[in-house]
C-alpha cells in the first residue's frame, strides 16, 4: 500500500497527508502516543494556554445527530506543562514517534507573543495558533505576533468558517508571514433541550464538528486556495477516505481529524487512510501532487 | 421522495421517576416508569438540567434503574428527586461485561454492587453458576443484598467491622472460593468497585491465572472518548489488542471501557 | 387544537407561528397558495431583484446527507412581476390568503432603495430585505436605504450565520430602523465529488440548509435575542414541532421553513404545528409569550 | 460507542456503460453494468460532471436503461458516451405508476414509450392483461417495437404519416380499444408523452369514466421539489387529493409526479 507522502514545507514532509486534528486525544502525552501509533502522520496538541483552565462543567459535548457540539472551555494545564507532555511522548513513542503541531490560544496579540516564545523553546515541528476571531485585523496582529517569536520554526494560522471575507483573512496571514494556515474550527452552535427549556451544554453554547461541518470547510478551502499559495492544513468532517480525497481537491495539502475519533475510535486513522489508498489506486493517481486542489485546475 | 432519515445521535431523553428507594444512608435507588436496553456493565449520563451531568451504572433495564451514592452537588440533588420528577438520560454508553465460562464470579465494592444485579440476572439466565462477594466498610453500606438474596446464586458479604459477613476485605473469600473453583479455565471475575479493590482482584486473578472483568471508574467529562479525561493506565496484566495500538497505557474508560477483560 | 396566535408587531398578528420561509415555492403564486391552504400562517416569496435572474445551470441542489444544498442563483422574472404574482396570488388564495412577507435581494444599498419602493407599492405586510454580507457598515446603509423607501410598511432584515459579530450587526439593523431580523439564511458550503474531481454544483458553491443549519441557526437567534429588543423571525432547519420550540425559546417570535418542503412536501406545515401544539400542552404552556426566549429568563 | 450512521442523502452514484443500443436517429439507450432498483415510472436525474443534470425516466432496472433522444447539449453529449464511460445519477425520484385493476392500456408518444417497457413486464407479471400503443411522426421515430414484441402483449403502432401501423394519431387504435374492453370500471390507461397527447388521452378516459395514470414533462431544475420550476396546472378533471390542499393548480412534476392518478 502507498502512503502517499505529503510535503508539508521544504523542511516537513509527513508519511501520510492524514494527522490528529487539535483537541481530541492533545493534552495527554499516552494519548498522542496511542493516535501515533494508531496511524496519525503527526499528532496535534489540545489548544494551550498561558495559564491552566480549569474548563466548563458538564455536560460539554454531545452527539446531535449531525456532528458534534462541544464546549469543554480549553481545559489545560497551561503552556508551561506542554514540556513535560512533549518529552514524556517522545520517549513513550520511542521510534513510534511523528511529528508534533503545538495548538496554541490567546485572546490577544501580546499574549500570543509570550505564549508563543514559550512554545517555541520547546521545538515543535509546527506551531498552530488559534485565531480568536475571524477578523482581518487581528489577524495581522496575531499572525505577526507569533511568526516573529516563532523563533524561525513554521506557523499555521487556524481559523474559523463564520468569516464572511475569506480572502482577506487569508491574505492577512499570509503577509503576517504565516507558512501555512489551518482550516477549520468548527462553527458555533447552541443545542436546546424543548422539556428542559434549557440549553444542553452547561456553557450555553458551544462548536459544531463533525459531518455538518465538511460542506462548510470545503467551501472555505476553497476559498483559500484560490487567495493564497500557501499549504492548507484541512479540518471539519473528515470520516472517510473520500472526505479526504474531497478536502485534498478542495486544496488542502494534509487532512487532520477530530470528530472521527468520536464516531469510531483509534483506528478510524487506518481505514480511512485505506479508504484513501484504495480510492487513488482505482481513480489512478500516484501521488499527493495530482489531486491536490483538483478541482480548480483549468483542464 | 426521501424522508430525512432522523438521526437523533445522542441526545438525552426524558425518564421519569416512578419509586425512590433508599438503600442505605447514603445510597438511594431511582426506579424509572420507562425501561432502558442495555448490556450489564454499561453506563449512562445522567443530566439534571441547570445542575450538571455525570455517569452512574445501570443497575436495572426494564424499568430502568440507577442506584447512586450521595457524594457531591449533582448526586445530593438526585437524592432530592421524587416520585414524578424527570431526569434526562443519554445511553447506554461504553463496553458492558460479556459473559464467559461456566463459573461467574461477582465482586461489588460500594456502590459498585449496582451494575452487578443486573449481570447476575443475565449469567444466570444462561445457565452460568453465580457467587456475589459484596464489600463495604460496615453493615449500613452494604447495599442490594436483599434484591441479590432473591436470586439463585451464593452471597458472601464483608464488611471491615465485622458489623455483617466476614471481617476484612472481599478478596478474602473470593481466593477461598477461587481455591476450590472446579476448572479455573472456566471461570471469569467480574468486579466493580474502587481502584484499590480492582487492583487487589487483579493481582489476585493473575496469581490464579483466572480471567477477569473489572469495570473501572475515572472521573469523566465529554463521556464520548473526546476530552480525555477518563484516561487510566492499566495494570501490568494487561495486555495490548493488537486492533488497539498504544492504548495500553491510555485506556478510556468511557470508550474502551468501563469493563477491561483481561484472559 | 389551539394555533397560538403569534404577535409580530402591534399590526399584524399571524394565525400561528409558522410561515413559509423564502426562496421554496415562493416564485408561483399558485405555490403560494399550496403553502397558505397548507397551513403556513404567512408566506414568504422568493427573493426578488431589480432585473430578471436567469439563475444557475443544473445541478442547482441536492441532499448531502445531512442538509441540503443549494445555490438556483436567485432566478427570478424580476420585481416588476412581483405585482402580478402578489394579486394572482390574492385572488386564487380567496379566503385562505395568508400575509405575505415579499423577500428582495440587491447588491448594495442604493439598488435596495429602488427596489423597495417598487416593493412598497405592492403593499406587503412586511418587506424581508436580503443582507448581501453579514458585515456592520453594509447592513447599516441597506438598513437605512430599505426602510427610508419602504413607507411605513414593517422591514425585516435577514441576515447569514456566517458573521461573528453578530450582537454589532443587530445593532447596526435596529439604529437603521429595522422592525425585525429574520435569522437565518443558509451558510455558504461547497459539495465535492471526488470520482468527479469536480464540485456538484454547477456554480461551484452554494447554501447549506436543513438540519445541519438548526444549531448554528439557534446560536445566532439567542445573540440575537439578547443583543436588540427586535422580534427575531427564526428560519433554519425546522423540521419538527420541537424544532420550532427550540427556536422560540432560543428567542425567535415566529419560524420559518424552507427545506422541510424537500423532506415531506407541503404536509410539513400541519404535521409540524401538530407537534408542537402537542408539545405546548403536555408541558403546559399556554401561549407564545410563555416561551419566546425562554431559555435565556433568569428563573 | 454509537457509530456514525451514513446519510448519504442523493448523492449520485456513478454507473458505466455497458452497451449503446440505437433505437432510431435520434434516440439512443444507454444500457449500465449496474443495477437500480425503482419502480416503472419513476425517473432520474443524470449528471455528466462539468456538463450538466437532467431528468430522464427509467426505461429498465436489472441492468439500469435510459433510452434518450438528442434534442439539445446535454442529451447531445450522452449521445457521444461509449462503453466504460461513466454516468451519474440521483434516484429513483418521483412517484411510479400504480398497478390498477385487470385491464391496462399502455401509451407512449415518442420516447415516451421508455418506461412503459419496465411498466409492462411489471404488470404482466401481477397477472394483468396489457395493450400497447405506440405512437410517433413516422416508422423511424419508433422506438422499442422489438422490445415491446417479445412481451406477451398486444401492440399497436400508429405513426403520422403512416409509414409505419395505422396512420394518424395514437387515440384512434385507443379509444377502438377501449370501446372493446369487457370491464371499463377494472382498466386503466398508463400514458408517457408529449402533452397536446396527455390531454387528449386525459379527455377521452374522461368521456369513457376510465381511470388514467398520466406521466407528466416539465423542465427540471432541482428535480427535489424546492425551486417550483416543474409545477403546472393540471387538467380541469382531476380532483384535489384531500391530503395535498392547493395542489389542484401547482402540482409538481418532479416531486408530486410525474404520474398522476386519476380515477
Ligand atoms: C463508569 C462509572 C459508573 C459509575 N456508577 C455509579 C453508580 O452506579 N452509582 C454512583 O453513586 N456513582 C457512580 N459513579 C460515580 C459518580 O459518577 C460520581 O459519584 C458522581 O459523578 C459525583 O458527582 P457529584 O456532582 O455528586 O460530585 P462532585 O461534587 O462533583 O464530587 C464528589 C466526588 O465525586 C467524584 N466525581 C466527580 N465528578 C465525577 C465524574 N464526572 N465521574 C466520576 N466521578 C466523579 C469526585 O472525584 C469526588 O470525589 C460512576 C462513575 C463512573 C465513571
Ligand atoms: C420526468 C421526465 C422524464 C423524462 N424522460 C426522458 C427520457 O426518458 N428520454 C429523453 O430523451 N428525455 C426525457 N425527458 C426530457 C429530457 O429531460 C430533456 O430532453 C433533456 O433535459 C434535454 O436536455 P438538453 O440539455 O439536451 O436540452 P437543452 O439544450 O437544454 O434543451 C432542448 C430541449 O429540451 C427541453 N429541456 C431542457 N431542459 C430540460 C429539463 N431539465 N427537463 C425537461 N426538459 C428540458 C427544452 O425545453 C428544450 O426543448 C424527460 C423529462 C422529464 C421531466
Ligand atoms: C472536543 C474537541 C476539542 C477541540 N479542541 C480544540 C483546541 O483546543 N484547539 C483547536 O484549535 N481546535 C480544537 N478543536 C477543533 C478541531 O481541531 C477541529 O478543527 C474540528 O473539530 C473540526 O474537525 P472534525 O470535524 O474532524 O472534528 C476541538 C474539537 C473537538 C471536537
Ligand atoms: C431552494 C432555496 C431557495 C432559497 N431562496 C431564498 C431567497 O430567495 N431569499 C432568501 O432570503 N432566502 C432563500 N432561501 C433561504 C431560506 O429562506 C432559509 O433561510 C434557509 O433555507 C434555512 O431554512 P431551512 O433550513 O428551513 O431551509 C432559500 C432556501 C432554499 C433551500
Ligand atoms: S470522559 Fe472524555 S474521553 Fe472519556
Ligand atoms: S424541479 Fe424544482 S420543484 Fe420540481
Amino acid at each position: 500500500m502507498n502512503n502517499y507522502p505529503c510535503k508539508l514545507f521544504d523542511q516537513l514532509t509527513l508519511n501520510t497527508p492524514l494527522i490528529l486534528a487539535s483537541g481530541v486525544s492533545g493534552n495527554s502525552d499516552s494519548l498522542l502516543v496511542r493516535a501515533a501509533r494508531s496511524g496519525a502522520a503527526a499528532v496535534t496538541t489540545k489548544g494551550f494556554t498561558l495559564k491552566y483552565r480549569k474548563g466548563a462543567d458538564n455536560p460539554v459535548s454531545t452527539d446531535w445527530g449531525c456532528g458534534l457540539i462541544t464546549n469543554l472551555g480549553l481545559t489545560n494545564p497551561g503552556v508551561d506543562s506542554m514540556k513535560y507532555m512533549l518529552s514524556a511522548y517522545v520517549e513513550k513513542a520511542g521510534d513510534e514517534a511523528v511529528p508534533v503541531f503545538a495548538n496554541i490560544y490567546a485572546d490577544t496579540a501580546e499574549e500570543f507573543a509570550e505564549l508563543t516564545r514559550k512554545t517555541a523553546a520547546l521545538n515543535p515541528v509546527l506551531i498552530e495558533a488559534d485565531l480568536p476571531a475571524p477578523d482581518e485585523n487581528l489577524a495581522s496582529e496575531v499572525t505577526r505576533a507569533v511568526c516573529e517569536n516563532a523563533a524561525g520554526i513554521p506557523v499555521s494560522i487556524k481559523i474559523s468558517p463564520d468569516c464572511c471575507r475569506i480572502s482577506r483573512l487569508a491574505e492577512a496571514i499570509r503577509d503576517g508571514g504565516a507558512s501555512a494556515i489551518t482550516a477549520v474550527n468548527p462553527i458555533p452552535g447552541m443545542l436546546i433541550d424543548a422539556y428542559a427549556a434549557k440549553p444542553f451544554l452547561s456553557n450555553g453554547t458551544g462548536w459544531i464538528s463533525g459531518p455538518a461541518l465538511k460542506p462548510i470547510a470545503l467551501n472555505v478551502i476553497g476559498e483559500l486556495y484560490q487567495a493564497v499559495d500557501l499549504p492548507i492544513i484541512g479540518v471539519g468532517g473528515v470520516m472517510s477516505g473520500l472526505d479526504m480525497a474531497e478536502m485534498l481537491m478542495a486544496g488542502a495539502r494534509c487532512v487532520g481529524v477530530g470528530s472521527a475519533l468520536y464516531y469510531e475510535g483509534y483506528s478510524a486513522f487506518s481505514r480511512i487512510m485505506n479508504e484513501f489508498s484504495a480510492f487513488m489506486e482505482s481513480e489512478g493517481y500516484r501521488d499527493l501532487d495530482e489531486i491536490v486542489g483538483k478541482i480548480w485546475w483549468k483542464s | 421522495m426521501s424522508e430525512f432519515r432522523k438521526n437523533e445521535g445522542m441526545r438525552s431523553q426524558i425518564f421519569t421517576v416512578d419509586q425512590v428507594r433508599i438503600e442505605n444512608e447514603m445510597t438511594t435507588s431511582l426506579i424509572m416508569r420507562e425501561p432502558l436496553q442495555s448490556e450489564p456493565g454499561q453506563f449512562l449520563l445522567l443530566w439534571l438540567p441547570g445542575i450538571g451531568e455525570k455517569p452512574f451504572s445501570i443497575a436495572g433495564i426494564d424499568p430502568l434503574v440507577v442506584t447512586i451514592a450521595d457524594v457531591g452537588k449533582m448526586t445530593h440533588e438526585i437524592h432530592g428527586l421524587k416520585p414524578g420528577d424527570r431526569v434526562w438520560v443519554r445511553g447506554p454508553l461504553g463496553r458492558g461485561y460479556q459473559a464467559y465460562g461456566s463459573e461467574a464470579l461477582l465482586v461489588g465494592g460500594g456502590y459498585g454492587a449496582s451494575p452487578l444485579l443486573l449481570l447476575a440476572e443475565n449469567l444466570i439466565s444462561k445457565g452460568i453458576n453465580v457467587q456475589v462477594f459484596l464489600g463495604a466498610r460496615n453493615k449500613d453500606l452494604l447495599i442490594l443484598t436483599d434484591q441479590f438474596k432473591k436470586l439463585p446464586l451464593k452471597l458472601h458479604l464483608t464488611t471491615n467491622d465485622g458489623s455483617a459477613g466476614l471481617q476484612g476485605f472481599v478478596t478474602v473469600p473470593l481466593e477461598a472460593a477461587i481455591q476450590e473453583l472446579p476448572d479455573r479455565n472456566q471461570a471469569c471475575v467480574y468486579a466493580c468497585g474502587p481502584k484499590g479493590m480492582l487492583l487487589g482482584i487483579d493481582a489476585l486473578c493473575e496469581k490464579y491465572r483466572i480471567a477477569r472483568q473489572l469495570s473501572w471508574e475515572a472521573v469523566m467529562r465529554c463521556g464520548m472518548g473526546l476530552c480525555g479525561n477518563c484516561r487510566i493506565e492499566l495494570p501490568d496484566t494487561w495486555q495490548e489488542p493488537a486492533d488497539q495500538p498504544g492504548s495500553r497505557r491510555a485506556w478510556l474508560v468511557c470508550r474502551d471501557g468501563p469493563t477491561m477483560f483481561t484472559q
